[in-house]
């Protein structure tokens, strides 16, 4: 039974990796904005409250296999989801936030900003906007080398407006590369309505302009997402080039925690609440019989434990040492500690 | 007219003590109320008042003409102001943080900075924006970018270091005729120690024009902005531990760079110290120690030294990013070393 | 007679204005080139051969008034045509590229490289796409101070590729600014050609994208482009926002005068050479009985006569003093001199 | 295989004397050769062989995917460089005049040199092109970019003068694993006084040492680029005038600077000048100024001096970019000055 495909050819333990991905990634936000709270954590933390859907259903159809041969993905900040699911596990996250020495990045950057080639994960960098760049080049890589990789960037409606976005893509596209490009409507940049942002209704109206192929998909929907998804990876797959996404969803959170929404009206907030793509999907697969309301409530339980466990383990490791913070500028060139640290110079002639 | 102004611009106004953010919001508030052709621009400064809040308020009472919210594109808008610039307008961009000029490289470099030279006539701008590290922002969000521009003629480069400063600063900025890079550091935004009460009448600080911050007869230290404060703990340190006496030289603005002020002072003390927060190699000691060489050598009784951030991305761990960072203790080390040399 | 429309509302002295304005564009930069082989002038020379008709058709239906209250037109370094009807004259178009003491940038800057803002002239910087950026915040204070004024940037096809065009037109757009973006699409950017440079067939179709109207043009019809601006000019003005023009035309000539054509189809270049804008115009004008050989044999002429007049003028001045490299960085910063120039220092104790 | 090889990357295989371009274009055809993971983008590179012909023939050899024409884009095709070096190729871009690098300042500065220390691993690529005056380029034809780069961690400088060296440095800068900046001085690639008989094996110049161009004892001249060539000139001038020894330390890496090599050189004279082409304020002569004051100060019997451009965008006219250059003269009357301390 475990076999049967029940809807988008996935079968019930996939669409419980699925329901999980989401679950995860909620319950390691969740526990991420206690640890603030408490003062463990500090800059900011985006989260993804509401728009998990996109972060699993983008990741979810990718060949995601952890050897360094698999599809590529770069998430923006807020995708916990998708860097779940490409391998990045919830102690690494929590090191990561809590900047471990353990941590990917040892202690040198926060949240998602890492790289792990291995997992195919691409960390993004401050600029947003920049990794449709990077990406080009990393689909263009796929493409001389006759691998049948795929690369997918994960951004938000903001980073459209960037010099960055247009030149990536419209690189990509020019070179047919094998990349998708996931545009995450989530209304907002920060406190810019996309209204603001640009004037157009949909941005797979950005398509034409660019010779790519586009799709929009409901991105609360977790399974409207990973099927666009996978016709997007398909079809780069096959050589037919740069495939554009919209997935349509809503901020419910702040733009960091800091931000009190004070500039979003109320009633379109409980719009929102209501689609909340887990519980929307947790209620059809009630539904359709999918699953049941016992092993989707262990599954929640099951997420929250790992996330727990992996917060607990991380808060009681160390940060780095401080000179650590010399190491790794160069393969090859060693940074000197500051003099004033160290035995003090004799500039005398000796 | 009903509309009311935003408290935090309107602590001087009523006497009060006002932080270094709130000097700054007062400064634009009153160049765009004595100037209707000053205007703003950047990312969530209209109805979120920027990412720190500086500009709250001001949308409802400039409106939406003279606040804009623009889309993610710091290149286009910093072209924009430019424009708007050569159509007689004034216009201040803030960059939401600093770090974030980097995509504007190009069109400041390029255009902004060589307008005038071009034939253009006045370009005045300002661009501001919070930099500075110390608050786990990681390498993106903790950026100081004097250096970026230090080098490009035709700009010139603030950066304040006290609520007065700021507030004199930002209002000789806008009223320049020069494109200025306005940088405001994160670290003292807030800082209760720096609150000041302000004039209540208009002033103005004259750009290119440093500050005696604290006066001494042993040592000089060349410092600016956050590095200031660090630099007089400093001071006061080794003048009461060991009677060392620093003169701290504030620079104010960086470009273009006060010789006189750092000649005059390393001609009185013959040793110089230069503090910044910024990373090491190609820093603005290197430019100071040209300076120095080129017109008070002979006065030097000790080599021209440096206490700087290390060559490396701003850290995110607060460990590693405290390494990172210039502190207390290697002034108080660097000034003995320079005393007793 | 004089005053009657003979076409796109225009008058025999308006259709010999236009025809003018190519012919002196032409012979303009013919006179250039001579003076280059001589060695009278250095640096690259970008010629409009074969596309004068964007660069007269575009700036003429704008207002040209050199009080610095009409139009704004940002050119191309190849605009001889739209710089001159804006009111620059040949005399300080040579000033230029021989580098006067005289000449509008006073020997700072090379061919069309200058800004004249009484005749509404925005100079081109190097990096292509940036002005853009500039013209979006022109048409910003023209909206922001109520003034009905209109922008228009010049731009080529490899130029739309930049994040900076990306910026300048969705800010502009999204702004509903009084700008027209016209691309000129010369099949080639130096020796790439345009589908190397993007997937679309037309640049009309990145309108969508920016949520802005679009037209495209014979560009080698000067009637043509001037009816699509004079549209694209009159929505601006009517607060109707951003226009893109594509332009279709072809560059006969090398991207400068180093660059010998070899990667262009003969047969290609002589398909175009049928299709000379001006020969195009003035056969056009013979059998519409708009105007006689004689006429448009003395416009010629006369076009010849003006740009020898004002190239030896130019040729007989002077350069500028070195020293003046040391003015007008700044408004109120004086440069000093190098040291090594002047009486030399005594850093000694005095 | 039947594809030839382009003709002016073959002079040291038969030989012959070879220009500074043609070394470097020997540079880059041997090591696309030698390693298939190395390829080239940017603008015109293909078809055209590059704005300088450099590559010309590359495409007909290599093939579309090896040698690709890009749009203009150099945020997007830097970015692409770094992401195709992560999937374990080596890319080199060329910036068609290094003036075009100013779009791409974001993706190398906040990507590309911090990939390393945010944990991806190596990032070998080079990004190279020409720089400098000289040309009547103007303001975007004419620039020197390390002073954009040179304060930025992460990233390594190269800036060649010699034949030799451009060729043993741009292959030592593909083989490194960390991305680097190759600037090229347009006034070097074709001067016929520079060509040079290169050994016909395989060789490189390792990145990060200096190269005593020129023995002396008297005064230090530090300096790289077309700079060592005027600087040599000047040299002679003063020893056969003046008898004054001078001793050229051309840089050839910029980043990371041979601290040691400046240091050992202005112990022995006790003088030191720096030249650069580049713009005064701001420019390398500053950190070099810092080292030597660190490092060497007691050993100093005058002012560190330099002989630089002036603070000006790069004008067209002739006249002036000569008034606005370094001119061998200015060079001359230093080393004079200096000699005579
Ligand atoms: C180039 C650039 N400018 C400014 C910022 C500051 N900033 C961080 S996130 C953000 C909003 C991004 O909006 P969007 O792309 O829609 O992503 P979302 O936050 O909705 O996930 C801004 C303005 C940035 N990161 N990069
Ligand atoms: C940002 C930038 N990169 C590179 C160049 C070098 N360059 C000068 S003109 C040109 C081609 C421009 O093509 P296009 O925009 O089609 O204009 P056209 O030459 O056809 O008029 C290039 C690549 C430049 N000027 N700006
Ligand atoms: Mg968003
Ligand atoms: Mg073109």
């Amino acid at each position: 039974m475990d076999e049967q495909t029940l809807v988008a050819g996935l079968t019930r333990p996939q669409l419980h990796e699925l329901f999980y991905g989401m679950a995860l990634a909620r319950a390691a936000e969740e526990r991420l904005e206690t640890q603030a709270r408490q003062g463990l954590v500090r800059g900011n933390l985006y989260r993804s409250l509401g728009q998990e859907a996109c972060s699993v259903g983008v990741a979810y159809p990718l060949r995601r296999r952890g050897d360094g041969i698999g599809d590529v993905l770069a998430p923006t900040v807020r995708d916990a989801g998708a860097v779940f699911l490409m391998g990045a596990t919830p102690l690494e996250y929590f090191r990561q936030f809590l900047s471990r020495a353990t941590s990917p990045s040892r202690g040198r950057e926060s949240g998602l900003g890492f790289t792990d080639l291995r997992r195919g994960l691409l960390g993004p960098i401050g600029s947003v906007g920049a990794m449709l760049e990077v990406m080009a080049g990393v689909t263009l890589a796929f493409r001389m080398k006759g691998e049948d990789r795929v690369g997918v960037v994960l951004c938000g409606d903001g980073s459209t407006s960037t010099g960055a976005w247009h030149e990536g893509l419209n690189l990509a596209a020019a070179r047919r590369c094998p990349m998708v490009v996931a545009v995450i409507a989530n209304a907002w940049a920060f406190s810019t309505p996309t209204s603001k942002q640009t004037r157009i209704g949909s941005f797979t109206e950005r398509a034409p302009g660019y010779g790519v192929h586009a799709e929009s998909a409901d991105g609360n929907d977790v399974i409207a997402v990973l099927e666009a998804t996978r016709r997007a990876v398909e079809r780069a797959r096959a050589g037919e080039g740069v495939t554009l996404l919209e997935l349509r969803t809503y901020r419910r959170v702040g733009h960091a925690q800091h931000d009190a929404l004070e500039y979003v009206p109320a009633a379109e907030l409980e719009e929102w609440e209501r689609k909340d793509p887990i519980l929307q999907f947790l209620a059809r697969m009630l539904a359709e019989d999918w699953s049941t309301g016992g092993e989707l409530a262990a599954l929640v339980h099951r997420a929250e434990l790992e996330v727990k466990d992996a917060a607990d383990l991380a808060v009681t490791e160390g940060e780095p040492e401080g000179v650590t913070a010399l190491e790794a500028v160069y393969s090859d060139v060693e940074l000197r500690a500051p003099w004033t640290r160290l035995a003090l110079p004799d500039p005398r002639r000796s | 007219m009903p509309r009311t102004k935003p408290e935090h611009v309107t602590g001087s106004e009523r006497g009060e003590p006002v932080t270094f953010l709130e000097a700054i919001g007062e400064g634009l508030f009153e160049e765009m109320e004595r100037d209707p052709s000053v205007f703003l621009l950047g990312e969530d400064i209209g109805v979120y008042g920027g990412a720190f809040k500086l500009t709250r308020g001001f949308l409802d009472f400039f409106g939406e003409e003279r606040v804009i919210d623009t889309p993610i594109s710091e290149a286009g808008f910093t072209g924009a102001a430019a424009g708007a610039a050569h159509m007689g307008l004034r216009p201040v961009v803030e960059m939401q943080y600093m770090d974030f000029i980097s995509p504007a490289y190009d069109i400041i470099t390029n255009y902004v900075a060589t307008s005038r030279y071009r034939g253009s006539g006045p370009l005045p701008m300002v661009i501001r924006g919070p930099v500075g590290g110390g608050n786990r922002g990681g390498p993106f969000h903790s950026q100081n970018v004097e250096m970026a521009f230090f080098h490009t003629p035709g700009l010139k480069i603030v950066y304040p270091s006290t609520p007065y400063d700021a507030k004199g600063l930002i209002k000789a900025s806008i009223r320049d005729e020069d494109p200025v890079i306005f940088e405001e550091h994160k670290g003292l935004y807030r800082a209760p120690f720096l609150r000041e009460t302000l004039p209540r009448e208009d002033f103005v600080v004259p750009l290119g024009k440093a500050r005696t911050a604290r006066e001494g007869k042993d040592v000089t230290i060349v410092t600016y902005g956050l590095m200031v404060h660090r630099s007089l703990e400093a001071a006061g340190v080794v003048q009461q531990e060991d009677g060392i006496q620093v003169e701290v030289v504030d620079l104010r603005t960086l470009l273009p760079l006060d010789d006189e002020a750092i000649v005059a002072s390393v001609r009185k003390t013959g040793k110089i110290l230069v503090v910044h927060e910024d990373t090491r190699t190609g820093g603005i000691a290197g430019e100071i120690a040209m300076r120095v060489n080129e017109r008070a050598f002979e006065w030097l009784d000790a080599p021209i030294l440096r206490v700087t951030a290390i060559d490396a991305p701003v850290p995110y761990s607060g460990v590693m990013e405290d390494y990172f960072l210039p502190q207390v203790t290697d002034i108080v080390t660097a000034l003995r070393y320079l005393a007793n040399y």
